[in-house]
This record gives C-alpha cells, structure tokens and sequence, in this order.
C-alpha cells in the first residue's frame, strides 16, 4: 500500500481516496459497515452555524446513470458537530475534512474558525458551490472577486489548510480556479453537482419539492474530468477530484486528469463498500499501468511522455 | 447487521396484475428479526438504473434462509427485477431499517392490520408474528381494484380479512377506513402501512390507540447517511428535529413523525 | 396525428419531432431507412461558409450513457448545401431547418443570407454554442452582449425566421436567453452539448484527437429540463428542447419543462428508426395523459394547474 | 439494404484467450453480399454501454440465414456480449460499409490475404467466396502470442496458411510482414486488415499491386450521417474531401485514403 500514500497540504494520507460530502454522513452508519481507518480522509457533510432541517422531501431522483439530490445542507449545526460528531470520530485513524457551508460570509468565518480547531479536523472544505441553498451559496461559487475575497477570509480565521469546492455551473472555470487560488486556497476539491431536474410524468411537476436538485454520478464524470484536466494546468494547487467514481480504473482517469486524490460520492449509495473496494484494487491496478506510485499519474493526460 | 449479498432468486411469479412475488436466498435472512424491514435493492450490475430500490421483507423463512417480497413492477428497475428468474442474483442491502413493535399487542389481545396496495407486503409476516405470538387479528386491505388484489387467501388463513376496492370491483367499494367504521372494528393495537392520505387518516382517528405505521420516502442510501429520507418529528413539527424514515423508521408510532 | 400537428415561427409541422442537427447529416443516409417526409422537420448539419474538413480523429467517445464529439463542423461548406443537399431535400415534405456556423461574424451572416433563400428552408438555427470549433465559434455562445450582436446582424439578412441555440456551458442561462431574445431571435433551440473529456486508461491521454468534446445523450437531460424550465419562464420565445430524447415519454418531459417541440440527437446512432417511433407511439401517451393536443403540455411543470 | 433486426444468437464459444465466435439468425442475412461489411450491434437495452459495436462478419451462411463473428472481448460493450448464450437476442444494424472486391482477383490468380489479431475474421469469408471462384489464397495471419491464436485451422483448409506471433510463442517470431519477405510470397491481388501499421507497411512495400485494405475508425452512427469516422482522401491529403469509413469503406484501395 506504500504506493497509495500521500500528502496534501493539512493532509498525510494512507491512500487518496475518501468518501465526498454528503454522500457519508459524519460516517455512523457506514462505521457499522467496515472500519473507517482504512479510508485515505473522510469529507464531512456540510456544516453550518446554525442546525438547518433542510429542504422538504423528495429530496432525491434518479436519472440516467445518475441522481438528482436536494438535500439543502441539512446539518445539526456547528455545536453539535463539534461536541458531538467530531468526538466520536477521533476514534479513527483517519483526518477529517470539514466541509464548511452557509449563506453569508459571517457564517463561513464563524464555522471555520471554530471547526479548525478540532484535532482531527485537518482541512477545511469551502462549500461556495451548493446548488441547493437558496439564499446566497451559490453566488459563492460563480463569482471570481466574490469566491476570492471569502477564501481569503476564511484562510485568515483557518487554523488547517483549506480546500475550495469549485461548482461546475460555471462558463469558465479555470477563472473561478485562479481566483481562489489568489485567494489563498491551499488546495482545490471538485467539482461539486450541475444543477438539473427531473418532472414526474403523471404529476407534471418536478419530482424534487425544490425543483431543482444537483446532478451527481457517473453521469457527469466526463464534464468534471474535463474541468480538472483545464484546471490543473493553470493552477498550482493540488486537486481533489469527484463525479461518479466508482472503480479503481475512475480513479485512475482523475489523476491522468490532473487530481491528486479522488472522492467517492454517490457510489456510495450504489454499494456502501465501494471505498474500501476502490483502495484495495488500487494498487494492483497502478502497478500494472507501470507506475511505482499513484502520484506518478498525476497530469498524466497533459505533461509531456 | 446490515449485509450486503448477492442473494439468488429461488422463485418468482406474477400474482396479480404487474404484481410480483420474489423469493430470494441468502445468508442475510439470519440477521431479518422484525417484520416490516426492508431491503435495499441493486437491480442491475450496469449504471441504470443506478441507484438500489427499497422493498419490504413480507415473509421470512429463517430455516430455509429465504425470504419474499412482494412488490409492483413499476418503473424501470421493478420492471427489470420483475424480468429476473429463479438462479439469476440479486445484490442486497440489509435488513434495514427498524419493524413494527409486535410486543405492544399482547397475546389475547386484537391487532388490527392496515394495508393499502403495495403497502400490504410487509404486514403479513407481521400478522404471521402475531399470530405465533397468541395475538388476535384482523386485517383490512385496500386495493385499487379486483386485478391487483393479492394475498386475500394467505391472509385469512391468519386471521380476519376485509378486502376494499376503490372501484367497487371486488369486495367492499371504498376505503379501508370505510371497512373499518362501518363493521365497528375494534382492536387494542392497529398496524399500517400504505399510501400517506390513509397513513393520515387512521392516524387522526384513532389519537387515543396504539398505532404503528410505516412510512415511504424516495432514498438515496437506505441506511441513514444521506439526508434524503428525513421527515420532521411530531413534537418540533418546524424545527430542526428529524427522524429518518430509512433508519430510524420505517415505522413509527402515530405521532412520532409529521405525515 | 392532430394531436401533434404544430406550429411555430416559420414551421408548421405535422408533428413536433425532428433529429438535430449533427446527427442525422443532411438525410440522405436515413432516407434509406425510414420515408423523412415523416419527420416534424429536419436539423440538418451546421453549414459554414467555406467546406470544413473538421478535427482529426478519434471525433467520437463512449461515456456513461452519453457519448462526447468532437466532429468539428465538418460540412461540404455553403455552395455545395444550397446546389446539392437542400434541392436533394426537396424531394421529402418536410421544413428544413439550416444550422449556421462560423468562426466570425462575416460567416453568419453569409451564410444566413444565402442559405435562408433556399425554398425549403423554413428557418435557421444559429449555431453559437458548437464546444469544438476553436477560433471565435464558443465565445458568441457565452457572451450575452456578442450573442444579441450576432442575432440582430443575423435577423437583419436572414428572410426566415431564426431560433438561436443556446450553449449550456455558461453560469447564467436566462441570461443568455434574454440576449437573443433582445437581439430579435424568434425561438430558441436548447441545449447544445456539454465540453466533457475521456481519457483512456492505457495510453493516459484523451480518447478524442481533439482532447474535449461535446457531451450528449442521457446523461444530460436532467441538464436540458432544468435549463428550459428556468427559460420557458423568463423569456417569451418557443424552445426546441433537445438532450439525451430517447422516448415518447422523455419528449412530454420536455414540454412540461416548456419546450414547444423537441429534437433528437444521439438516439439516432442507438437506433436509426428512434424519430418514427417516437412520432408513431407520441399520439396515444398524449391521449393516455389526458391531452387533446401535445401542446397543452408546454410548460405545465411550472404552469398552474 | 440496411435493415434493423433483433437476431438470435445460435451459438457463442471462447475459441482463444478474450476471443469469442459468435453466430447469429436473422432475415438481414439475405442482405449480405460482400465479404469485408460489417455490422453494428446494440449489445443492451439499457443506456450503458450506450452506443453500438461494429464487428465485421467473418462467415455466411446464405442457406440457415445465419452468420458469424469473431470479435475480442475488450471493453465493456464486447464483454457484456460475450456474457450472452444461445436463444438471447442481440439488436443488429447491417449490414454495413463496402466489403473487398472479390472479382479484383481472377480464375486463377493468387490472393495474399493478411490479417491482424482482430482484423483476421472478415478475411474468413474472403477467403471462401475467392477460392469458390477459382482464386488461389494464401493466409498470413498475424497475432500476439499463442494464446490468442485462432482459425489456423480454418484458413488452412481454404489455403496455404501462416502464422506469426509477436513474442514468437506460435508460428514465426515477428510480423506479417516478415513472413511474406522471408518466405517470398507473390501474389497478383492482396487483401488486408489489421492495425494500422501494418495496413502501411503493406500499402509502402507494394505500391504498384493490387492492394485492398479494410480500416478501422471509431464510430457514431455506422452509416455515414454522422462525420465521426472520416479520413483524408490519398489525392487531396490535407484539403476538404474525405472518405467515411463506414459507408464509403471499411475497406478502401490502397493510395485511396491517408492511413
Ligand atoms: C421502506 C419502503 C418499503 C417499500 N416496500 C415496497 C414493497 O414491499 N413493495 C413495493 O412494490 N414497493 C415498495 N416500496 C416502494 C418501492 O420502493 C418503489 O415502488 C420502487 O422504488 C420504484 O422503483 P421503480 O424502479 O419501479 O421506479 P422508478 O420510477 O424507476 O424509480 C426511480 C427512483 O424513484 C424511487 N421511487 C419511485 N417510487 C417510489 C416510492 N413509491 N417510494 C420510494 N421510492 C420511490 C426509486 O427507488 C428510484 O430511486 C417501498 C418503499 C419504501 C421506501
Ligand atoms: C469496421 C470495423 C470492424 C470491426 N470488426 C471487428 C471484429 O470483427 N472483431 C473485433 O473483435 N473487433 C472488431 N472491430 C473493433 C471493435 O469495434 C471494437 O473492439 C469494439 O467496438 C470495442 O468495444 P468495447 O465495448 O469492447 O470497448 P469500449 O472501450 O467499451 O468501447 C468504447 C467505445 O469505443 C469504441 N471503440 C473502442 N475500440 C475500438 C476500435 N478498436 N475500433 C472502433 N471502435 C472502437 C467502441 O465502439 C465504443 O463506441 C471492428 C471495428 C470496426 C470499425
Ligand atoms: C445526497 C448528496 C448530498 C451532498 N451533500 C453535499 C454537501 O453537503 N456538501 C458538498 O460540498 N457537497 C455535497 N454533495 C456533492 C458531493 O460531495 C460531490 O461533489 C458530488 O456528488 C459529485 O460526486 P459523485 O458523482 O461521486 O456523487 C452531495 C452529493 C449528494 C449526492
Ligand atoms: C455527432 C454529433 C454532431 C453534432 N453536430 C452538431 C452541429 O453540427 N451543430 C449543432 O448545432 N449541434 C450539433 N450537435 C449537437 C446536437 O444537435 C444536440 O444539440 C446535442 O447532441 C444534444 O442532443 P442529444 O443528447 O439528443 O444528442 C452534434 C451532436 C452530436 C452527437
Ligand atoms: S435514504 Fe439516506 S438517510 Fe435515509
Ligand atoms: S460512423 Fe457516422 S459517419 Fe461513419
């Protein structure tokens, strides 16, 4: 497994797969499943100041070779992650990535002030790009000055490197890509669901009470290869990249792409093992492409040989 | 515990129209205890459909290490399931999920089960449960019309049974709740599952009894990580408190949770 | 077939069903399959001014249910459309629809004032939105200002009606609608593809000669139905709706979204014969709806009632 | 004619290492005239893989309205068709493209056929329509290793047969080409098809012979509506005319199209 591990900044990793936010809760139910210190990170879901409820149901559905979620960040918020669900994962051997979520910059720097502090909290997630928050969020995501101006905020408050989570609703991404790199982003996570929706033939109406929803799975795996592979050649931040992973073989073509790491999402509802399943293929796999190490893919697609 | 197997199909058949029972086999049986869990299906090895399909345990045969479901075949992956035969697998999750309380009726006591359409499956191992247990029972299943009724026989066998058609095509004419009120059923502790209006019905009408009921919503996982299922508590009906229906339901009792 | 006879801005049609442009060439092939007199109209190939050879092969790529092209606006150039293609077509009774490409302003409105001449061109579709021509070509797609521009010119010389076609590559879609609308469009056609990329596993570089290409198919119709859900509200044009159409059904997703016909484009490859199916099986899944007539459905996702 | 048919499968077997033959029945056999077409198969109803397969038709049979491919099971649409048994049906388009000209060779004559790996079975039914016409064949077929050798056998009982292998595991070690220069093989028409380099080491040692080359290109649509499979013309090698490989090929004559 020596050609799994890796670092990132605010992360020494056992391999470089971890699940995607949202898609694993603050990882209970999957800890029933298999043990979570096999995993590379787990990325949290979303969490806010305040708890939120979220959007009212049906918060999920499926399309093709995809699903469309609307889950609205539901959360129990700052206090109760940190007293609570923070605690109880310090019982792994595996570092946390908080993904940090909100309506309004006060919110951001709020939570990741304080949710940098947790020991096993080793980078942020800068959420600027849920496609389900009504007020605010995603405008986050889609305007460079704005993106910037709150990395660098949040940067000033952090205690552990940040991430920012790029949304794909965007005309140009690699803009969005420099500009929090400006901002002082250690790293970059994406990319985050394409808002879509699906309508219900008998009803008429949209199956998702929100409407609309974010499309993830492998659905939209080429639209995110393609973003990193345009991102990594114009940034110089590490990538964490994610959209319909589901195999050793998706990991690979992320990392050819330009990622230095890969998040599992929604394959986790398909087969809960997937992550574990993916790390243990893994080495096989790189070795049999001819690579000494994971890390070797990295760019692959664009670097010369 | 929640297992995931590749369980094979023993048997498979169409008991009424685009109504099918699904016998599976598998080591998971040994870990099913209460009736009214469920199971989370993978349909097809392919990417669509992609996501597994919730479906209730209605019968489980521990000795044989078989149960059965009995579902619609409705869209795409209960169609696909429904093209499956004996030998083919079947990729389970499960059991999930927490199953009706069959301790609240004591034994002497009368159960009274509700069941509307496709929500009735899971209601005969209950009543099976029940029965074994010494429990009285009584069941009222509503169906939208004669050619998908189903299981009338199997249920009477345990018990009591009215059988209601929307359309007056078979038995009563009507609603479940029209049986119920206009034969004075009564009954220590009723148990329900089918479609909310009548989840909600049963549910204002008797706020003074024992009543279970089991809920449906659209899920993503099944077992409580992805915020897809939740619904809000009786007691905090706009706040921030929350059961999921996958994990902490499917069944609740009357009032836990907002229909 | 009442129940489909439709008519919009330059095309009355028997039904609301026709193959986009790209995917059915100018017809010929087809018309040895199926009688395109059927059709509710034809999409032919973009036409730009000078023959294009287009992008070096690999132009196609499989993905998750949804393929990526990269054919580059190949197309024997105007001169050979309007003296060989469009009196070919002639021969079947059915409006044609010229898609016009470019890479400049001047080649529009060549073009559009040439190829709008043409008898059986009933309207032009302004292809602003093609993700694989390099020079200019994506730019009049994402730029509201140069968009409008580019539709007033064209407006000016063409002598049929003119539906704009809309790139989903950008962050603000109403926005882009309204553009042309401003600039005198009289419909618009949407969705164009996504830029999406595959890289293949042994050789680590993109499967398309071209690196990016379009994505379409299934995999983004949930894109499609959000986007035309977000238009058919905010603008007063009637759309072609068009992305991953397989079915009867997915076309009365369209039309609840607010589409007012619907194109079909990949499908064509899956199976030659998908435009008269769907044509053949549309009339009863109206009726079983509850529908007099197909365009009772527009907009009925958002509509009251 | 191109037609569309649901065909069943009659028989499907591993013959080497990821190499299945497989026959199909269907109407469109009648439409088969040429050796070299090709058709396109839809492996799955459902959206994954989404597009069609093209597999060249490697034997004809006219009278039993069946046909034959040999194809290697390489991604994910050949894999999930080699998983297919007898009596399952496969979605077939065909056929398709411009096969070998047969009467290029005359009564007599000598064809050289040389094929590669994959490219071997349209060769098949070349074979057998020219010496049914009097040609006389010789076969030089190349594949990796051993393992993935197939229809030695076959060719053999139509013709003078050799093999090479790449890691010299079977045969001669080495290339197609090595064979026909060491063994001095003359010919009066050669037919090929296999990767593309050896179609141009084949196109560049004989440039003044009869030379007929079947390409291969990735596909959208198999019948030419869809410019993803076009090439340069051999006269015009950077300007606007092309050739589709899969309506004016596969099969082309060499100097025709840029390889
Ligand atoms: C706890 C639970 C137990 C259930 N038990 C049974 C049973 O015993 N028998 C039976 O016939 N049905 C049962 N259902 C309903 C069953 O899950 C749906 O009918 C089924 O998922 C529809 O899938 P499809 O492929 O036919 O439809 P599609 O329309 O293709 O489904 C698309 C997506 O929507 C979801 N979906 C669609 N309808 C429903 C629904 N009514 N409830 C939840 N998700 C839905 C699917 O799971 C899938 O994710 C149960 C549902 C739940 C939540
Ligand atoms: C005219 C023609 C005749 C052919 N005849 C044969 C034959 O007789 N036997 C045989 O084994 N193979 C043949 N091939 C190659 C065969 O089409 C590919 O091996 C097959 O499409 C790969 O599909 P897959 O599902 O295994 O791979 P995947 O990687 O899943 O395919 C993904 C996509 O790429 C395309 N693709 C991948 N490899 C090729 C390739 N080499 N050529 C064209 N498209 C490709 C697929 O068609 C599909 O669209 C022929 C190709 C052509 C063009
Ligand atoms: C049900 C669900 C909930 C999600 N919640 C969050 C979230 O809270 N924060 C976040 O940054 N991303 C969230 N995402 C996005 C995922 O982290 C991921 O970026 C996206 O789903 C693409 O990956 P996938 O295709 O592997 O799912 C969510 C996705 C899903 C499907
Ligand atoms: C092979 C191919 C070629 C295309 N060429 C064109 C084109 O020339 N002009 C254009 O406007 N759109 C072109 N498109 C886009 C389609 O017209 C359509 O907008 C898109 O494919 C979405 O529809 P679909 O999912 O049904 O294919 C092309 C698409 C494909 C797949
Ligand atoms: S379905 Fe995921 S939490 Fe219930
Ligand atoms: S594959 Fe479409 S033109 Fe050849």
């Amino acid at each position: 497994m020596k050609s799994l591990q890796i670092s990132l900044p605010g992360l020494d990793m056992k391999n470089p797969i971890m699940p995607a936010s949202g898609c694993f809760g603050f990882g209970r139910e999957f800890s029933q499943l298999f043990d979570l210190s096999q995993l590379g990170a787990i990325m949290i879901k979303a969490t806010t100041y305040e708890p939120r409820f979220g959007n009212p149901t049906p918060r999920v559905a499926e399309t093709t070779a995809g699903m469309l979620n609307a889950i609205g960040l539901q959360n129990p918020g700052l206090e109760k992650v940190m007293n609570e669900e923070l605690p109880w994962l310090d019982q792994f051997d595996v570092p946390i990535i908080a993904n940090v979520a909100g309506s309004q910059e006060e919110d951001y720097i709020a939570v990741a002030k304080e949710i940098s502090k947790a020991s096993n909290v080793h980078a942020l997630e800068l959420n600027i790009s849920c496609p389900n928050v009504k007020i605010g969020g995603i405008a986050f995501g889609t305007i460079p000055e704005v993106a910037k101006d709150l990395t660098k905020k949040v940067k000033e408050v952090s205690e552990v490197p940040i991430y920012v989570k790029l949304s794909p609703n965007v005309t140009n991404i690699v803009e969005m890509a420099k500009a929090v790199e400006d901002g002082g982003a250690d790293g970059l996570t994406m990319i985050n669901t394409l808002v879509g929706m699906r309508i219900d033939l008998k009803s008429g109406k949209p199956i998702l009470a929100n409407k609309t929803g974010g499309l993830s799975g492998p659905a939209i795996k080429p639209v995110a290869i393609r973003m990193i592979h345009e991102v990594s050649q114009n940034v110089s931040l590490p990538i964490i990249g994610m959209g319909g992973v589901q195999s050793a073989e998706d990991v690979i073509e992320y990392y050819y792409a330009g990622a230095s790491a890969v998040a599992v999402g929604t394959a986790n509802f398909v087969d809960p093992f997937v992550c574990p399943t993916i790390i243990e293929e893994l080495p096989e796999l790189v070795r049999r492409l001819g690579f000494d190490h994971i890390s070797e893919c990295t760019g692959r697609s664009w670097k010369n040989g | 515990m929640i297992k995931k197997e590749l369980c094979q199909i023993v048997s498979q058949a169409e008991i009424a129209e685009h109504i099918f029972m699904l016998t599976l086999q598998g080591e998971l049986v040994r870990e099913m205890n209460e009736p009214g869990q469920f199971v989370h299906l993978k349909i097809a090895q392919h990417f669509e459909p992609l996501l597994r399909r919730p479906i209730s345990i209605s019968d489980i045969q521990k000795d044989k290490n078989q149960f059965t479901m009995i579902y619609r075949a409705e869209g795409r992956g209960t169609a696909l399931l429904s093209e499956k035969k004996p030998g083919d697998v079947v990729d389970v999750l499960g059991p999930l999920g927490n199953g009706f309380p069959i301790h609240e009726a004591k034994p002497g006591e009368t159960a009274l089960l509700v069941g509307g359409g496709i929500g009735i499956p899971p209601l005969f191992e209950l009543s099976k449960q029940l029965v074994k247990q010494g429990v009285n029972v009584i069941h009222v299943l509503g169906f939208q019309s004669a050619n998908v009724v189903f299981y009338e026989d199997e249920f009477t066998k345990l018990g009591e049974t009215y059988v209601a058609t929307v359309d007056g095509s078979y038995g009563t004419k009507g609603f479940v709740t029209n049986i119920i009120e206009d034969r004075k059923l009564t009954f220590d502790v009723l148990y329900s599952c089918g479609p909310t209006p009548m989840l909600k019905a049963l549910e204002n009408n008797y706020l003074d009894k024992k009543v279970y009921l089991s809920l449906e919503e659209r899920m993503g996982c099944g077992i409580g990580a992805c915020f897809a299922c939740v619904c809000h508590t009786g007691d905090d009906p706009t706040g921030y408190t929350y059961k999921k229906v996958c994990s902490d339901g499917p069944v609740f009792k009357a009032g836990e949770v907002l229909l």
